[in-house]
């Protein structure tokens, strides 16, 4: 349902790929902080881009901008070209962006499958009087939200689809977290620091876990701390600090940039 | 530890419930059958029907007090035929009020009903006793329209609003000679019933406002009665809002006189206000003073409950409860016979002095309503005038 | 202490475990027979034999019907608090609207005197209330839990006092008399109308199937899209709206749907009291419904309908105990006392109610499927 | 509508209006503070207030001073304050902490969900105003259930008349009274030890309890300037209105919780701040509409300014505003 027409107003830049997401000269200020200066950068389709920076760089804030939570005080975010600021954030949810959270933000009470089934239902138009007299498109679509929400499960590896959120394993909590924004059908799918206090063999899982997301032509958007997940998955990264984009490019090139390398990597990686 | 003391108290509450229930069954099984006597009907049981609990307890506990009385006295000087009182708690709430009814009705030993206390209740109850043809007489359900209804069990102790409001305002026209009056009520149905009786024979007030019972603030209406320079304040209400009113006025500086009815009538009302501002208001109620009438109902009501002053009505409960139980002294033991009997009725009250003869629509006869005005002297409510009729 | 709770909880959770493990049929039947034995309840002669259970006091099928419409406003305020999670203390507010609509439109005292027949003031009374939740719920439903309590409780508060006023069209604490009882012409064996003064029963069966049906409803919906947003709001707003779920409008909904349960239960009351005044709706109601809705455990139907059960039932059976006990002091007086303490007591004990809300959606589907991923996953 | 008689009134009016609002002020301080370290709404607080009344009633007439005694001499005046002040402050702070043990400390070890903790709130408020109600006539301060009349303490007078406006020396007293209390309150918890110990832990619980802070005693410290606040405007209380009754918290005790949201939940200045718009709007639509939609308004304008402004006039200041 978001097919929309390729965007032809790309910037001249671009290479001649299809911008999904563009950030186009962002700014924004809380009071007198100014929490992104001018940031610009475009995510093309297909592609896993890292969003990384030091601790306070405005990762969260810009991500937080990407998906509708803030209004850029300057510039503007255009997805698939639309406007997204100023839409009710539900709608963003159903334009096809969809995220995870830093801190994970489940639904405690519900069981898995159901944490699942309410991004299966972003899509659904099943009415108040559907529901109650359980009409045929009741039926249909809880269903097929079902069989999806399973699937979706098996997807990321959870086993236990009738638990509730709150008694799954940490690890479990954040694959849950992606099964439930994958299940609102995005076209783009932003993760914030999905790897934040796992182990190596998690790491590795999650790694192979984007890959197979992106392989079904999903693109990702990843704010990460690990460089190594970040450097090994990513197609792409653009780097912020102090709320200004430094660097954007390959891996291979943000990794060698002076810039970065003076702010990031001298930084002590975080102990998370 | 704490949870084996719990666990323990509930198991011996659990097993005083389970034995307690089945005494009880047996209980009433040998009951049922301890018959009549050879005269007087025995074993009976009054109901008082009012609120005991809640908000609007504060009345209803001393009617109940004035019939239990009653009955206390009577079960003394008839040992062995005695009559029961039966509480219904309506806790003042009309949406309490059937389930107590139906019950007062099912129970076929409820010979009589002292109630219902309120106007409220009443419309929701009365046809259920109706449907029982189960009497009762209401102390204080002033609401004129009740007696409109066609329930032959109705009857009313009292005078209703349109016999004291009048009352009440040509005591204020002819006796005060008050220029300037301030009618306030309490938005109630009984005080506002009156302050609109009060305000027809008056003619249009210096002005006049509405507060709300359990109201504690009365600052605005304060100014307002002050600043309009009104000499009498007529309050259509009870006794707290009374009391509490009329105390803030005189703190502000008011000197005019408050005017109330039967519902301000109460030791409660000097208790709230406190004696100095109290001093000097008129109380009107459809009773006759005890000097009169009363006999030993204030001290022996004194006596039975801790030293209490009877409150509003405890008088008139205990006078029409009196009337069950010369009826059940009579040997009336079914409902149909106490209706009888009450209808009848023509007889004096021993507390209140009014007499007792009730119209066929269960209104007391109105030329049994007298209307006293009293006065407030040194902490005593004290007789000043009849107020004649019109 | 706390062992003992978690005993009483695995207890709980067992026995739950114990009534899912059981056959369909078993289950049916159980529930059956508990709502047969719901439509025995009221007669004397069924009553009689409960001993210590029925009412001693108070006229048992008289109770049963006020516990009734008490229960039904516990499970439209359940779907409130309990499942959209909005904190809502004014809810008796609806009900005195739905019980106002119906004695405007039917009784010829009121000042409208249009004089319709109860049948059909019900569905008004219901529309009525379902607009004022939603106008009351429009501007205020994007305030935070908190504010959202006192908002409704000051628009309970609001009603009431309009209510109280004798030149208002509610008519103060003269109040509406003369509200005709449901459906007149349908007589009893006796050619009297079924609905009358005195025997509560037929009231009771109404307001019981009624209730029964709006569970059904409520059950749908929870069990749809619409009751998973419900609980995702109340577990995470800014997640489930991330999410795609058009938080304001199910919130809406949630209040629309409860304030419409509280008119139809406020419909019942007032068709069958056949007189209403101010005095019925005070702020304590409110308040005592919630605790109903906790006391049960809230998000959960069944749970609420104990809450209230026992919110309803408790003070009225207490009335009669110290007589059942042949105690010379009057218990009646110490029942709300006594009710302030089980509150207590309760909470303590069961936090999280007496039925704690369970995501049950581990359904029949779930639990085939459970095995089934430990194979695919190896 | 009746303007003129506004405009009459209008300095009358607002100087009671105030004396009202300075002990809804009080009281909501204590819904303030409660809430904004706990989140949760204290329903019980309005009957820590009614045990003040009580109690400071019942010591003057332990002391033989009744509502028919007439109190001369300043000495004797400060004497009964003191004693009455001390008797409530007492009372309320006992039943303030006693709440806080009884019905929230167990569901907090717990980790009971909030609504429960309104539950117990709810069963503790029934538990205190029955057991006064039930109990009154035999702790001697009047019969049961009926209202407690009690000595004029302080006899109001005049002290300040100019035109029509004239200020009564108890309005003086509870607005000043009213308006120190908060200051010092101000003062003790941004300026204080303990105070910080109640920001951070408003602020955020957990790091609180990670740098040392002690919640429990946070939480009880809560419950006892609470409790203390609730005793001082009970003794204002039974000064300016001389008149108690075992339900006399609970409209006082809802319109302070307005007071508290008025003012901005969880902010000491909103609760003053809210508490005297709120005595003076009252006072004003009493004056202009009449008395009958007093307490309507009150609610019109508590619901329109949230409307306007969801967190109140000053916004949440003790804890941070929740996203």
């Amino acid at each position: 349902m978001t097919d929309t027409v390729p965007d032809t107003t790309a910037p001249a830049k671009a290479p001649p790929r299809e911008a999904l997401l563009e950030v186009d000269h962002v700014t924004l200020r809380f009071g007198g902080v100014v929490a992104l200066n001018d940031v610009d950068f475009t995510l093309y389709k297909g592609e896993i881009l890292g969003l990384i920076g030091p601790n306070g760089a405005g990762k969260t804030t810009c991500f937080n901008a990407m998906t509708g939570v803030y209004t850029p005080t300057q510039g503007e975010i255009r997805f698939n070209g639309q406007r997204i600021s100023g839409r009710a954030r539900h709608k963003i949810t159903q334009m096809g962006i969809a995220r995870t959270f830093q801190n994970i933000r489940l639904f405690p009470e519900m069981t898995a499958l159901e944490n699942v089934m309410v991004g299966a239902d972003a899509h659904h138009k099943t009415s108040v009087v559907s529901a109650l007299f359980r009409l045929p498109r009741f039926w249909k679509e809880e269903r097929s939200g079902r069989d999806r929400a399973h699937d979706l499960l098996r997807f990321v590896g959870i086993a236990r689809p009738g638990e509730l959120a709150r008694n799954l394993s940490y690890g479990e909590q954040r694959r849950l977290e992606i099964a439930r924004a994958l299940a609102t059908s995005p076209t783009l799918l932003c993760l914030d620091e999905p790897a934040a206090g796992f182990n190596p063999a998690e790491k590795d899982s999650l790694l192979q876990l984007i890959r197979k997301i992106r392989d079904t032509g999903i693109t990702v958007l990843l704010i990460e701390h690990d460089m190594r997940l970040v450097m090994g998955v990513t197609d792409r990264i653009v780097v912020l600090e102090f709320g200004k984009k430094i660097a954007e490019g390959l891996p291979a090139e943000v990794r060698d940039n002076p810039a970065v390398v003076a702010a990031y990597l001298g930084v002590p990686t975080d102990a998370a | 530890m704490r949870q084996k003391l719990a666990r323990a108290f509930g198991g011996i509450v659990v097993a005083a419930l389970v034995f307690g229930g089945a005494a009880c069954q047996a209980g009433e099984d040998s009951d049922s059958d301890s018959g009549s006597g050879a005269n007087a009907a025995c074993g009976l049981k009054i109901g008082f029907f009012g609120a005991l609990t809640g908000d609007a307890a504060g009345l209803g506990i001393h009617m109940r007090n004035g019939t239990k009385l009653a009955i206390d006295q009577y079960n003394k000087d008839n040992a062995d035929c005695t009559a029961e009182i039966v509480e219904y708690d309506s806790q003042g709430d009309p949406a309490k009020a059937p389930a107590l009814a139906t019950q007062a009705v099912g129970d076929q030993k409820v010979i009589a009903i002292i109630g219902p206390a309120f106007s409220g209740e009443s419309e929701v109850a009365d046809p259920i006793f109706q449907s029982g043809t189960l009497p009762t007489i209401t102390p204080s359900a002033t609401r004129p329209s009740l007696s409109t209804k066609g329930w032959s069990v109705f009857h009313r102790g009292v005078g209703n609003d349109e016999s004291q409001g009048p009352a009440a305002g040509r005591y204020i026209k002819n006796v005060l000679k008050a220029e300037k009056v301030y009618v306030v009520d309490d938005q109630s149905a009984y005080g506002a019933g009156l302050a609109d009786e009060v305000k027809k024979v008056i003619g249009a007030p210096a002005g006049e406002d509405k507060v709300a019972v359990k109201q504690t603030n009365f600052s605005a209406v304060v100014t307002k009665i002050k600043n309009s320079g009104a000499t009498a304040l007529f309050f259509g209400g009870y006794y707290t809002e009374a009391g509490l009113l009329l105390k803030q006025l005189k703190g502000a500086g008011w000197t005019g006189t408050m005017i109330a009815g039967d519902g301000v009538n109460d030791a409660n009302f000097i208790t709230v206000a406190g004696q100095q501002a109290a001093e000097g208001t008129i109380l009107t109620c459809p009773c006759a003073p005890a000097t009169e009438a009363k006999g030993t109902f204030v001290t022996d009501y004194k006596a039975a409950f801790d030293n209490a002053e009877p409150g509003t009505y405890a008088d008139v409960s205990y006078d029409i409860t009196k009337i069950v139980l010369e009826g059940l002294k009579d040997g009336k033991s079914t409902r149909a016979d106490m209706l009888a009997w009450i209808k009848a009725y023509n007889k004096a009250g021993q507390a209140t002095g009014v007499t007792y003869k009730f119209e066929s629509n269960g209104e007391l006869d109105p030329t049994q309503v007298l209307v006293w005005a009293f006065k407030v002297e040194a902490g005593k409510v004290v007789p000043d005038v009849e107020i004649p009729k019109a | 202490m706390n062992a003992h709770i978690e005993k009483v909880r695995s207890r709980g959770a067992s026995m739950r475990a114990r009534w899912d493990s059981m056959p369909r049929q078993v289950r049916w039947v159980a529930l059956l027979a508990l709502i047969v034995f719901l439509y025995l309840l009221p007669n004397r002669w069924f009553y009689i034999n409960l001993w210590y259970f029925r009412t001693m006091e108070s006229d048992m099928a008289t109770v049963l019907f006020e516990t009734a419409f008490f229960v039904l406003l516990a499970v439209g305020l359940n779907v409130v608090v309990g499942f959209a999670g909005l904190l809502d203390l004014g809810y008796f507010g609806f009900f005195a609207v739905g019980a106002y609509t119906v004695a405007l439109l039917t009784s010829p005292e009121s000042r409208f005197d249009i004089g319709w027949p109860w049948l059909a003031a019900v569905p008004a009374a219901v529309a009525v209330t379902m607009i004022s939740g939603v106008i009351l719920g429009g501007p205020t439903l994007r305030l935070r839990g908190d504010y959202l309590a006192i908002v409704t409780l000051g628009f309970a508060e609001m009603i009431r006092l309009y209510a109280s006023r004798n030149e208002g069209i509610a008519n103060g604490q003269r109040g509406i008399p003369q509200i005709p009882h449901p459906v007149p012409d349908v007589k009893g064996s006796d050619g009297q109308s079924l609905f009358g003064v005195v025997d509560a029963r037929p009231y009771y069966w109404l307001t019981l199937t009624i209730i029964i049906f709006v569970i059904l409803g409520v059950r749908n919906l929870t069990r749809s899209r619409v009751g998973r947003a419900w609980v995702a709001i109340r577990e995470d707003e800014d997640a489930a709206q991330i999410m795609g779920v058009p938080t304001f409008k199910y919130k809406l909904w949630a209040f629309a749907i409860g304030a419409a349960v509280g008119g139809l239960s406020g419909a019942l009351f007032a068709g069958k009291q056949s007189f209403i005044n101010s005095d019925s709706f005070q702020l304590t109601n409110s308040i005592l419904v919630l605790a109903a809705v906790i006391l049960g455990g809230a998000g959960n139907i069944y749970g609420a309908v104990i809450g209230a059960f026992i919110t309803w039932y408790l003070p009225e059976w207490v009335r009669g105990i110290g007589g059942a006990l042949g105690l010379e002091i009057n218990v009646a007086e110490y029942r709300i006392l006594i009710f302030g303490a089980v509150l207590i007591v309760m909470m303590i004990f069961r936090p999280q109610g007496i039925l704690p809300n369970r995501r049950r959606a581990a359904e029949f589907a779930d639990r085939r499927q459970e095995a089934a991923p430990t194979e695919a996953s190896t | 509508m009746d303007f003129d008689g506004l405009l009459r009134d209008f300095p009358d009016l607002t100087t009671t209006g105030l004396a009202q609002g300075a002990i809804y002020a009080l009281v909501a301080l204590g819904y303030t503070l409660v809430y904004g370290v706990l989140r949760l709404i204290n329903f019980a607080h309005s009957e820590v207030f009614m045990i003040g009344t009580v109690a400071a009633l019942g010591t003057w007439q332990a002391l033989g001073y009744n509502q028919n005694s007439s109190v001369g001499g300043i000495g004797l005046i400060l004497l009964l304050l003191l004693a009455g002040l001390a008797a409530a402050v007492v009372a309320s702070t006992l039943t303030a902490v006693a709440v806080e043990r009884v019905a929230y400390r167990p569901l907090r070890r717990r980790n009971a969900p909030p609504l429960a903790f309104l539950i117990t709130a709810i069963g503790a408020s029934f538990v205190l105003f029955e057991a006064v109600g039930l109990f009154s006539d035999n702790l001697h301060i009047g019969g049961e259930r009926a209202p407690f009349g009690m000595v004029t303490v302080i006899k109001p007078e005049n002290v300040i008349s100019v035109g029509g406006w004239d200020i009564t020396n108890t309005q003086i007293l509870v607005i000043l009274s009213a308006i120190g209390m908060l200051i010092a309150l101000d003062t003790f918890v941004n300026r204080s030890r303990l105070g910080r110990g109640i920001r951070a832990v408003a602020q955020d619980p957990d790091t609180a309890a990670l740098m040392g802070v002690n919640k429990d005693r946070v939480i009880l410290l809560v419950f006892v300037i609470g409790g203390i606040m609730a005793g001082a405007a009970a003794l204002l209380w039974n000064v300016a209105y001389t008149f108690s009754r075992f339900d006399v918290g609970f409209l006082i005790g809802l319109k302070a919780f307005s007071a508290a949201v008025l003012g901005g939940i969880g902010n000491l200045r909103g609760a003053l701040l809210g508490g005297l718009l709120l005595g003076v709007v009252e006072n004003y639509a009493a004056g202009l509409f009449g008395g009958d939609w007093k307490d309507f308004t009150g609610f019109v304008v508590l619901i329109v300014l949230l409307m306007f402004r969801p967190t109140g006039l000053l916004g949440e200041s003790l804890g941070r505003a929740r996203a």
